[in-house]
């Protein structure tokens, strides 16, 4: 399956993307996904383990399984206003 | 009503809008860039969303809002891309026909926008820095940090 | 800035008038003549003063305020005379660098304002009758009482 | 001596006017002043025990002297706001 991931602030400018698609195996869980974007971006671990994840739109915990086509965003602590 | 817009925010005209025979009272917040933050210049502020998701949380603000408080006009806005000094990023009106709701509803609004809603703010320093602002996150790379608070 | 004036007041001025680079934050409190009180529908609202000790009560406000927070910007008008449905009597405006002190001091501000400062408020009902509103006091010919709280 | 009397709001509309000139024996005090207004208007005692009054726009008690020529205003609980 693939999910799309979307990063904001730190955690964009870190990937150098706003978003980008992933490849997972069938029935692999949020927690899985986070593994693999530190893999590939050594830099993000200390600002993901600062942010919140949201699956298409709604906030989600690590076990959470995805699914083909959802929308994944890493979310760093808000500082609107 | 809630609005996250690329253009000017016209703290005035939300004022204007709260009018109404049912209000005996109207709180109106505005934040702006302020240029000195513990004696460290800012030139200006950058805000971005994730728009989806920011302003679904803020019509949740609202609908929150108005079930806690007897409120008469909710507003909340908020502007996006550079905000130069003295300008406005956000906007909380709220109108209520007793003065503690008013006050309580706008201060719960404004915070709980601040730590719930998925927006941020990226300084830009007089030394040209930048450094996006993300409350507690300390990073050695500048990224990060709790500067500007308001 | 205090000023008890005759004339229509304008909370979107003062809005304006709270701009600063110095600010983070502003507050604008205003108080409007509200149509329904506990069922019972007001025509109008009519305020009185003591002006000298009024103004005086005002402008010790406004320093203590500053002396308790700090602020940039503190403005308190106060109208006399007939205030129509929806109409300001009285708008309260705050700046300061931070949140909390533009919330607490304008907070502060209207509460002590309606304690503490020489002005009376008649209200004008729709039956035709007017009373005098003075907190506290309980009275069978139709003077005091405590209505139109906001 | 004279002193002159303002009345506000309720006081201004029990008494029927919002300035008299009232006479007193020298060293009079405040509270020898309302007594005295209570007499002429007994309406005005219910409002007079809830108000706070002021000499030449200083607050002051009952115990205080009186002096010729000073402004003494009768101010009902406020209800500005």
């Amino acid at each position: 399956m693939v999910v799309k991931v979307l990063f904001f602030a730190a955690a964009r400018e870190i990937s150098g993307t706003g978003m980008m698609e992933v490849s997972l195996e069938d029935d692999a869980t949020l927690g899985q996904l986070k593994q693999g974007l530190v893999e590939q971006f050594p830099g993000l671990m200390h600002v993901l383990g600062h942010s919140a994840i949201s699956i298409d739109r709604e906030y989600a915990t690590d076990a959470r399984i995805l699914y083909h086509g959802a929308e994944v965003a890493i979310l760093p602590p808000s500082s609107g206003g | 009503m809630i609005q996250i817009t690329d253009q000017v925010l016209d703290p005035a005209a939300v004022q204007r809008q709260l009018g109404s025979v049912d209000a005996g009272a109207s709180v109106v917040f505005t934040g702006t860039t302020r240029r000195l933050t513990a004696g460290r210049e800012t030139v200006d502020l950058t805000y971005e969303c994730y728009r989806e998701l920011a302003e679904k949380s803020m019509r949740e603000l609202e609908s929150t809002a108005r079930a806690r408080w007897e409120l008469v006009e909710c507003i909340v806005l908020h502007r996006l891309g550079v905000v130069p000094l003295g300008e406005a990023s956000v906007v909380v009106g709220v109108s209520a026909p007793h003065r503690d709701a008013a006050f309580e509803a706008a201060r719960w609004l404004i915070d709980t926008l601040k730590e719930r809603v998925p927006i941020w703010k990226q300084e830009h320093w007089a030394d040209g820095s930048r450094q996006w602002i993300h409350p507690g996150v300390t990073s050695p790379t500048g990224l990060g940090g709790d500067g500007h608070a308001r």
